[in-house]
């Protein structure tokens, strides 16, 4: 069962790939940027549990942490705040 | 061909285009980093073990169910390595903007000859 | 101490010891001494020729060795005797501790040539001799260093490649074992057997050596470096130069005769009654003895007139070396002989003149017959000596070499030759007239003859000029005896080549009447310039400088005009031209290649793999 | 053009001869020598759970000290490259409030997050390059939340430093104690946390060695950033 | 609230630090427990001073009562606004009438006012665009009401009466 | 006690991570601490070359006690030991040249990646592991990517920049090199490797093998993987030029040595010989071209160095116990010299102000010591007998012929006759043209200058001990079947 | 399969469902400022449904209670940031110029923003009468 939750939200994933690649705005890309970073997060907390593995947890974790300051920074890199 | 590898000859391929290609000298060194991101999927590739989980021996995971821990050992290093050889080139790059005021890798070549 | 290191190493000690000190006067007497010390011990080692005399100093990587046979005390009496009376001379004209340091220090690197008994030593010593003569050329004129040391460098460098292949196939540098493992070959090569060189191989080693000694020896056309080389330096020092240093290249060729010329007879064939790799050693030669003596008689300063004329008599050496027969070798060490003896000779009467008179060229001298009477004697012998007038040195060697010649069949070489006699006379006659003869310029009048010193220098070797022309048969006992045969018969006096005989003391007593005809000619020349240049009118005109067209300036003009076609091609412009060249290439490869651009440079290693790939694909 | 076609052309061949090697190392197939050994003896030997971290730390101590090495060039290069007379920030605009709020609350939890991932690094995926990362990532928002901020280098210069040379000195009193330079002291001659494998207090020096690597690593990055983030006041040159 | 001593809102810190390493190792393991407590004392050392203002005086009970009551009352706003969300994508005319409002707040802390921004940002329809002192610019996907007090009335004041309690 | 040699690691990078904390306390005491250091690591590597060459054995040293193949280990054998020497020396020669040629702030950094730098060389020569041979050729570039843009100028950040992008291409190739080995054999130990390198799919290790040589081409400087190299040699600070002509470049060429031996089972090997004696002819060639016509003498010794670095490259790819050993001489003498030659260099540009040629003009009379110093050293380079570097010449001409290339004699040669172009060119400006004030010369640098130049000298007219160490040091990287018999591995086979 | 694992799937469930929204919101919307209304909100939602969801299932699953503290962590960080990150993004969009759909229909902001700059202004003129020529320019 978890393999259909891990795929549609890998179909997820490349739908927000859609507007990462067609834009038109930066600021479109970063939006698609964040959502997919989002996504990610839960899509690796659903593989730790098909992998059984609660280390991928603190993945995760890591993951969500790197993820939003790095969206931070192309935001106020973008509104020219750097 | 397999994916893993695929990706990986693609992503260094690609990398290797950008620095080939793109006048921009920070276009060239995202694709030297895409490069480095490449050969280090492609250590991880070769140490992987079909069926096999993370070389973590806990959970119930014994060591003939776990991956190569080398690769990922020396993907850590590389990795590290990358960072820093883009923060250096990085830096390297607002002095020469600083000096040159230009990008374009065609008007960086007072030396020469 | 062993006698040879005493030969070898005593001129480099003198010299350092004279540098070091630098006290005029006592830097000379050291300095003599130790050019005094070979001279003295080549006389000594006279009786011991043949008694396995060696010495070896273990050096580490490598062993220098020294033996003593009867060629190279041949040589060795050559260089001593000519170096000293240059290292007299240079009491003289010698500047400062520079030049004693290193003129003694170039005397010592001929000596070390030619006692050698391995290549390496033979190298060491040949390289030692090539930096001291370089930096004595330095002292006085960078470009003609530059262009004697990148030459020198070629041909040292071509010699290492062939002591280089010789020891990678041999594992030794001993003349004795190479000698023997090349005969073998020679067998070898004749019983189509296994050979350790391959025909190709053997070619480039004579190659190789060719441009070594051809370099030194001034061949045609390696000579370019020579008449710069000879003419600015200190002119003692090019007695020596000329005189000792280029019989290095003529030890080296012989040299290779001995090594390796069987092999090469064989595997090469023969040309006419003579070898191929022979004859082309004889004919560049020949090119030489006409190249050089044509230049030398279009000269203006007597410097270069006889640094040509140099070139030109090493020529008729090559011919007699390239021959190959027994008695063609004999000559070509006779000339050798009397080459060193005249042709030093006569740059010590040049030294004098230029000491003496501050000028080099024609156009500034004239009638100095009357003010330097010493040297014009000196003069006197060097010039019938060269001009191959008996009974003098110079006639007896040459005589042999063109017998030698002549008896061989090889119309061309012996043309050569012969149209090499004939320009020799033409550019003494000049240097006759120019310098000792016709109308002395008013600034010469307070000359004074040469000084003591080169007085005596040059009268030691115009003796053994006249000695050795007058008793030619001491000449050939001892090239008979480093032949192991009687090649040229006759007794003292008498050279006897089975087909040819000649009698040195019939023809001193006919000469007799020529001494009186030059005392002559000498007094003739000594009225006639009674009257200044500028009395001279033309048309109720005084002649000027310009239109002067006396024996001392354009003398040959109309030849240069008919030669002017040949003279534009000129190798030293040639080799000019080639180096030019070369470097706009790498200028123009370099800004091509190192183009600035790093993407190029990214290129370069997408190229580089490119290649792996397909060389893996 | 004519260039990228060049381009084209020529990585494909490279990718296709690369392509070609590596279908000569089957994916996915166990072909481990030493790692092998490693799995099976990480436990007893270095009593670390994470085999990767017993490799980082222990059997590859070298290089893991060398990759510390080249971060902290890194570090001093940048502020070399990037050293003027006077650097300001000058950031124009300064987060919302939200922003610099979030970055108050957020900071003690992500730097609370380092430590946690580089002080169990022998017992899940992290170490002290991630954990680092993680502390320098709670610096770098304050970077980019304030216009204002920047770190003290009169502390954190020296601390890198301090962590740095603890590492060698760790290493060297192995060599003094065990013989042999990065010996795992505590481990082998000590046995200290034997009987816990699998908790936090074991695996020898590793946690020692990760905390230092966190400090370093944390610091160092944060100094990349601040040099970087920085730009030469005028006539600061 | 600079009165609050350095000791309260240091403890403070550390305790909260202390429960997220809890949650984090999710383990009572002694060794977890010690370790966690020192780094806890560290990191706190490190960070009470931009963590927060009031120290200890956050746990008041009231406090924690509203903040207890507010996170149902919050999830079921966001519920709501997903639902609201999942409309306006899925219906076919996408049916959206949005524009930039402003809205007055009566807090004056700042965490009071991340609070209220992240929760304007999750509920239905609005993104916090810009915060100027009291002054909220909101991205509203159906703007109902432009006049400032309107839309304060619609968006910030639902929140405002837990957030005042609890952060105020 | 032998494992006490890996403070040939442990203290430059004590050093290096040390200085911070000194710069706290003192900023004035950066410098000398950056000669202590250098000093007590030369007494090291002494004492490390002592004991090498006393017991005739190498040091392995095992890095946390582990034995190889399990952890990584250093092989300081004879050629280590040997150039853990010259690594040390030549760095402590620098540091003293640092304080005269080095002015621009922050010189704590400075001091810190000089450290690193040497630290770099001295691990890819020591190292016994392949990936850690990446690890210590990184930290070497990387430390120089940053000395090379030191001075800020914009020259020099285009000049690190070059080297940036060329040396990551090389090093991502390494390692997909290093991958294709790895997952070939399973072990990344240099002796293991070499052990089962037969066992390796011919198509995996040709590949391999090319991509590691690749790598290691960028760095070893080899036509025309070298292009970043004059502008890194000319904007580099004058002492870390002088560092990278006299031991940086060498590690690499040590490092393509090692791997082409260790992997001399493997198939197609001696093609990639060929085309490594390929690339490092035309090295060669253009090298000694692009020097002929340079009116920058640091860039002109720069190209003089390249062609020498292809000639070491040419003698390593010989295939001959001789050729290597030849080389290893020939690195050997060329550090002294170009060390030599890259030290004066760089004072005549710091008493001078540059480096064009006609700074050069009257130099004889200016700065007499400097300019006897770059007279010898050229005299050397051009290979005249009695200086080091005839002798080197003469064993890269044997070895040449020996392996039956005796074109490549006339390469050798041809190339000294056009060093001895521009050479003579260069000390006919110095001697002969122009005049000047006289500088007063540091009588510090002038005795390190002569020290030097004795050294040629002295290695120039008794080379006999130095070539019985060199043939010692070569057959280290020769005989691979020695080299695995010296490193303990234990039993971990496939 | 026990309560733990239903109700956690269930969560499971509920969490991609809005993922998907979320997805889906961010191509359909016409600007980036409404892509980030729906997307956000969903994408929140779904982590706090899947992660959450993850640890109780894992209950069921792996039998071991030690995920739930850990997801619960995740989730919450996740709850506090992204709301952060979207306003940070939102902010960024408008001020590096991004317009407003055609459709919208106010713009509070533009207004707000242009008098305060005319405050400032005034405000520097008093303060700088020297400069105040300059920003007139
Ligand atoms: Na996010
Ligand atoms: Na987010």
């Amino acid at each position: 069962m978890i393999e259909v939750y891990l795929f549609l939200i890998a179909v997820a994933v490349i739908l927000s790939m859609y507007r990462f690649f067609r834009g038109p705005t930066t600021a479109d890309r970063i939006v698609a940027v964040d959502i997919m970073t989002t996504l990610t997060t839960g899509l690796m907390v659903l593989f730790a549990l098909y992998y059984r593995r609660a280390i991928f947890l603190d993945v995760a974790l890591v993951y969500a942490v790197l993820a939003f300051v790095g969206v931070i920074a192309f935001a106020r890199y973008m509104e020219g705040g750097l | 061909m397999n994916p893993y590898y695929f990706a990986s000859i693609a992503l260094i391929l690609i990398g290797l285009y950008a620095i080939l290609a793109k006048r921009n000298v920070l276009k060239m060194l995202v694709g030297l980093s895409i490069m480095e991101t490449g050969v280090n999927l492609l250590l991880i590739s070769v140490g992987y073990v079909s069926g096999r989980s993370a070389p973590i021996l806990s959970e119930g995971i014994t060591p003939d169910r776990a991956v190569d821990p080398i690769p990922q050992a020396l993907v850590l290093t590389a990795i590290v390595i990358g960072v820093a050889t883009t923060a250096m080139a990085l830096s390297v790059v607002i002095n020469l903007y600083e000096k040159y005021k230009t990008l374009n890798v065609e008007e960086i070549r007072r030396l020469r000859g | 101490m062993n006698e040879l290191a005493l030969i070898v190493f005593a001129p480099l000690i003198a010299g350092a010891l004279a540098w070091l000190i630098d006290i005029k006067g006592i830097r000379e007497i050291i300095g003599v001494l130790g050019a005094a010390v070979p001279l003295g011990y080549a006389a000594l080692l006279y009786q011991k020729v043949n008694g396995g005399l060696s010495f070896a100093i273990n050096l580490g990587v490598f062993k220098l060795t020294f033996a003593l046979n009867a060629l190279n005390w041949f040589f060795l009496g050559i260089g001593a005797l000519v170096g000293f009376a240059a290292i007299l001379a240079l009491v003289s004209t010698g500047r400062d501790s520079y030049e004693w340091l290193f003129a003694l220090m170039s005397l010592s690197g001929v000596l070390g040539v030619f006692l050698a008994n391995d290549l390496m030593t033979f190298f060491i010593f040949w390289e030692i001799m090539t930096f001291a003569s370089f930096m004595m050329v330095l002292h006085y004129n960078k470009a003609a260093s530059l262009k004697y040391f990148l030459l020198s460098v070629f041909g040292a460098y071509a010699m290492l490649i062939a002591l280089g292949m010789i020891y990678a196939k041999l594992g030794t540098f001993d003349f004795a074992q190479i000698q023997q493992a090349m005969y073998k070959e020679a067998y070898a090569v004749a019983f189509k057997a296994d050979t350790v060189f391959s025909k190709g191989e053997s070619i480039l080693i004579y190659l190789l050596f060719l441009i070594a000694f051809g370099v030194k020896a001034g061949m045609f056309p390696l000579h370019v470096w020579a008449p710069d080389a000879y003419s600015e330096t200190n002119q003692s020092y090019a007695a020596m130069f000329s005189g000792v240093l280029s019989k290095t290249g003529v030890y080296g060729f012989i040299m290779l005769y001995l090594l390796m010329g069987t092999r090469l007879a064989i595997e090469l064939g023969g040309f006419r009654s003579t070898t191929k790799f022979g004859y082309i050693i004889a004919f560049l030669g020949g090119l030489t003895i006409i190249v050089g003596g044509l230049l030398a008689a279009l000269q203006e300063d007597i410097r270069k007139l006889f640094a040509y004329s140099s070139i030109s008599q090493l020529g008729y050496i090559l011919v007699g070396i390239g021959v190959g027969t027994a008695l063609s070798m004999q000559a070509a060490l006779f000339h050798a002989l009397s080459h060193a003896l005249f042709k030093g000779l006569f740059f010590l009467i040049v030294a004098t003149i230029v000491y003496r008179t501050g000028k080099t060229t024609f156009a500034d001298m004239g009638g100095l017959a009357e003010k330097m009477p010493f040297t014009f004697a000196m003069a006197f012998v060097a010039i019938l000596s060269l001009a191959g007038i008996p009974p003098l040195v110079g006639f007896a060697s040459k005589w042999v070499l063109f017998e030698a010649v002549i008896s061989q069949n090889l119309p061309v070489l012996g043309g050569m030759v012969f149209f090499g006699s004939a320009i020799g006379f033409v550019y003494l006659i000049r240097f006759t007239y120019a310098v000792w003869f016709g109308q002395r310029p008013t600034d010469l009048d307070n000359v004074k003859d040469a000084p003591l010193s080169m007085a005596v220098a040059m009268a030691i070797l115009a003796l053994f000029n006249v000695i050795l022309g007058i008793a030619p048969g001491l000449v050939a006992r001892e090239l008979n005896k480093i032949f192991g045969k009687e090649v040229i018969g006759g007794n003292l006096y008498v050279l006897d080549l089975g087909f040819g005989k000649y009698n040195a003391l019939a023809i001193l007593i006919y000469l007799i009447a020529g001494i009186v005809i030059a005392g002559i000619i000498y007094f003739m020349g000594a009225k006639a310039r009674r009257v200044p240049v500028t009395d001279t009118y033309q048309s109720a005109n005084p002649v000027t400088m310009d239109y002067n067209l006396t024996i001392r300036r354009n003398f040959f003009l109309p030849l240069k005009e008919t030669l002017a076609f040949w003279l534009r091609i000129s190798f030293d412009k040639l080799y000019h031209d080639i180096g030019a060249w070369i470097e706009d290439l790498a200028e123009v490869l370099r800004n091509y290649i190192y183009n600035g651009s790093v993407q190029s440079y990214a290129w370069y290693l997408a190229i580089i793999l490119l290649i792996l790939a397909l060389w893996g694909v | 053009m004519v260039k990228r076609i060049f381009a084209i052309v020529f990585i494909l061949i490279i990718g296709f001869w690369m392509a070609k090697a590596l279908d000569q190392v089957p994916f996915g197939q166990d072909r481990m020598l030493v790692g092998k050994y490693y799995l099976e003896h990480v436990k007893e030997e270095t009593g670390a759970v994470n085999a990767v971290t017993a490799v980082v730390v222990n059997y590859r101590g070298f290089d893991t000290l060398g990759e510390v090495t080249v971060l902290f060039i890194a570090s001093t290069g940048v502020a070399a490259l990037l050293w003027r007379k006077k650097r300001k920030r000058t950031a124009k605009t300064e987060g919302s409030v939200v922003l610099t709020t979030g970055a108050r609350l957020l900071l003690p939890f992500i730097m609370l997050f380092g430590v946690y991932i580089f002080i169990h690094g022998h017992l899940t995926p992290g170490g002290g390059f991630p954990g680092g990362a993680t502390i320098a990532t709670a610096f770098l928002f304050l970077y980019l939340a304030f216009t204002v901020y920047e770190v003290d280098h009169k502390i954190f210069e020296p601390l890198e430093g301090l962590a740095g040379v603890g590492y060698v000195t760790v290493g060297l009193i192995g060599l003094a104690i065990g013989g042999y330079f990065l010996f795992d002291w505590i481990w082998q001659t000590w046995g200290i946390g034997k009987e816990n494998i699998g908790r936090l207090l074991s695996a020898g020096f590793i946690p020692i060695i990760y905390t230092l690597i966190g400090i370093k690593v944390g610091t160092e990055l944060t100094g990349i950033v601040d040099n970087m983030i920085k730009e030469p006041e005028e006539g600061g040159q | 609230m600079g009165e609050t001593s350095k000791i309260s809102r240091y403890l403070y810190t550390v305790l909260i630090l202390f429960i997220i390493w809890l949650f984090l190792t999710g383990s009572l393991d002694p060794q977890e427990v010690t370790i966690g407590a020192i780094f806890a004392l560290i990191v706190g050392a490190l960070t009470d001073e931009v963590f927060t203002e009031r120290g200890l005086g956050n746990l008041n009970p009231k406090r924690v009562l509203y903040f207890t009551a507010y996170i149902p009352y919050f999830l079921w706003a966001m519920i709501m606004a997903n639902l609201d969300v999942a409309y306006r994508v899925l219906h076919p005319k996408r049916p959206i009438n949005p524009g930039i409002v402003e809205c007055r707040t009566v807090l004056t802390n700042n965490v009071g006012k991340l609070a209220l921004a992240n929760s304007i940002t999750l509920t239905p329809g609005t993104i916090t665009l810009d915060v100027k002192g009291d002054r909220y610019f909101i991205h509203w996907i159906d703007v109902k009401d432009k006049s400032v007090e309107g839309a304060s009335e619609n968006i910030t004041k639902p929140f405002e009466k837990f957030l005042k309690v609890i952060f105020e | 006690m032998s494992q006490y040699a890996s403070l040939l690691i442990a203290l430059p990078l004590f050093g290096a991570f040390f200085i911070p904390i000194l710069k706290r306390i003192s900023k004035s005491a950066v410098m000398p601490f950056l000669v202590l250091v250098t000093l007590i690591q030369t007494g090291i590597a002494a004492w490390v070359f002592n004991e090498v060459y006393i017991t005739g054995k190498p040091i392995i040293i095992m890095a946390g006690g582990f034995r190889p193949p399990i952890g990584i280990n250093l092989y300081i054998g004879h050629f280590a030991a040997l150039f853990v020497l010259v690594i040390a020396v030549t760095s402590l020669l620098m540091t003293i040249f640092s304080f005269k040629a080095v002015s621009v702030e922050p010189k704590d950094k400075y001091a810190m990646l000089f450290l690193l730098l040497m630290l770099g060389a001295t691990g890819m020569i020591s190292t016994g592991d392949i990936f850690n041979l990446f690890v210590f050729m990184e930290i070497t570039a990387i430390s120089a990517y940053a000395l090379i843009a030191y001075n800020k100028t914009g020259e020099a950040s285009e000049a690190a920049l070059k080297y940036i992008v060329l040396g990551g291409i090389g090093s991502s190739f390494f390692l997909v090199g290093v991958a294709l080995i790895y997952g070939s054999l399973g072990t990344l130990n240099m002796a293991h490797i070499a052990q089962l390198a037969h066992l390796v799919n011919p198509t995996v290790a040709k590949a391999g093998l090319a991509l590691l040589i690749f790598g290691l081409a960028v760095e070893a400087e080899q036509f025309p993987l070298n292009a970043w190299a004059p502008d890194a040699y000319q904007e580099a600070p004058h002492p870390v030029t002088a560092m990278f002509s006299a031991f940086v470049v060498k590690a690499s060429l040590y490092a393509m040595g090692r791997v082409i031996y260790i992997l001399s089972a493997v198939e197609g090997w001696s093609s990639i010989l060929r085309l490594l004696i390929i690339l490092g002819t035309l090295t060669v060639i253009i090298g000694e071209m692009s020097a002929l016509r340079q009116n920058n003498v640091k860039r002109m010794f720069a190209y003089s160095s390249i062609a020498q670095v292809g000639l070491i490259a040419v003698g390593l790819a010989l295939g001959t116990e001789s050729g290597v050993s030849a080389s290893v001489f020939h690195m050997f003498n060329h550090a002294i010299v170009k060390a030599l030659m890259f030290l004066a260099v760089g004072y005549v540009a710091v008493e001078l102000g540059g480096t064009e040629i006609n700074k050069f003009e009257g130099l004889g009379k200016r700065m007499p010591v400097t300019a006897f110093a770059i007279t010898v050293g050229a005299i050397s380079i051009i290979g005249i007998p009695l200086f080091n570097i005839f002798w080197s010449k003469m064993q890269l001409i044997l070895a040449a012929l020996n392996a039956q290339y005796t074109w490549m004699v006339a390469l050798i040669l041809g190339a000294s006759l056009v060093e001895a172009t521009y050479y003579i060119r260069l000390i006919h400006t110095i001697w002969f043209k122009g005049e000047g004030e006289k500088v007063k010369e540091s009588s510090v640098l002038a005795l390190v200058m002569l020290l030097l130049v004795a050294l040629i000298i002295v290695i120039g007219i008794y080379p006999e001990p130095f070539w019985n160490v060199m043939q010692k040091a070569g057959s280290d990287i020769f005989n691979v079947a020695q080299y695995i018999k010296n490193v303990p591995l234990m039993g971990v086979s496939p | 399969m026990s309560i733990a694992s239903i109700i956690g799937q269930a969560l499971v469930l509920f969490g991609t469902f809005f993922y998907v929204l979320s997805s889906l919101g961010l191509i359909r919307m016409p600007d980036v400022y409404n892509r980030m209304q729906t997307a956000t909100k969903s994408a929140t939602l779904g982590s706090l449904g899947v992660i959450i969801g993850v640890g109780i299932w894992a209950i069921g699953e792996v039998g071991s209670y030690s995920w739930i503290p850990k997801t619960l962590i995740v989730a919450v960080f996740l709850l506090l940031t992204n709301p952060i990150a979207a306003h940070a993004l939102i902010r960024a969009a408008y001020k590096s110029g991004v317009p407003l759909w055609e459709g919208s229909i106010v713009d509070r902001y533009k207004e707000a923003e242009s008098s305060l700059e005319r405050v400032e202004e005034i405000k520097e003129k008093l303060e700088e009468p020297s400069r105040g020529v300059e920003i007139n320019e």
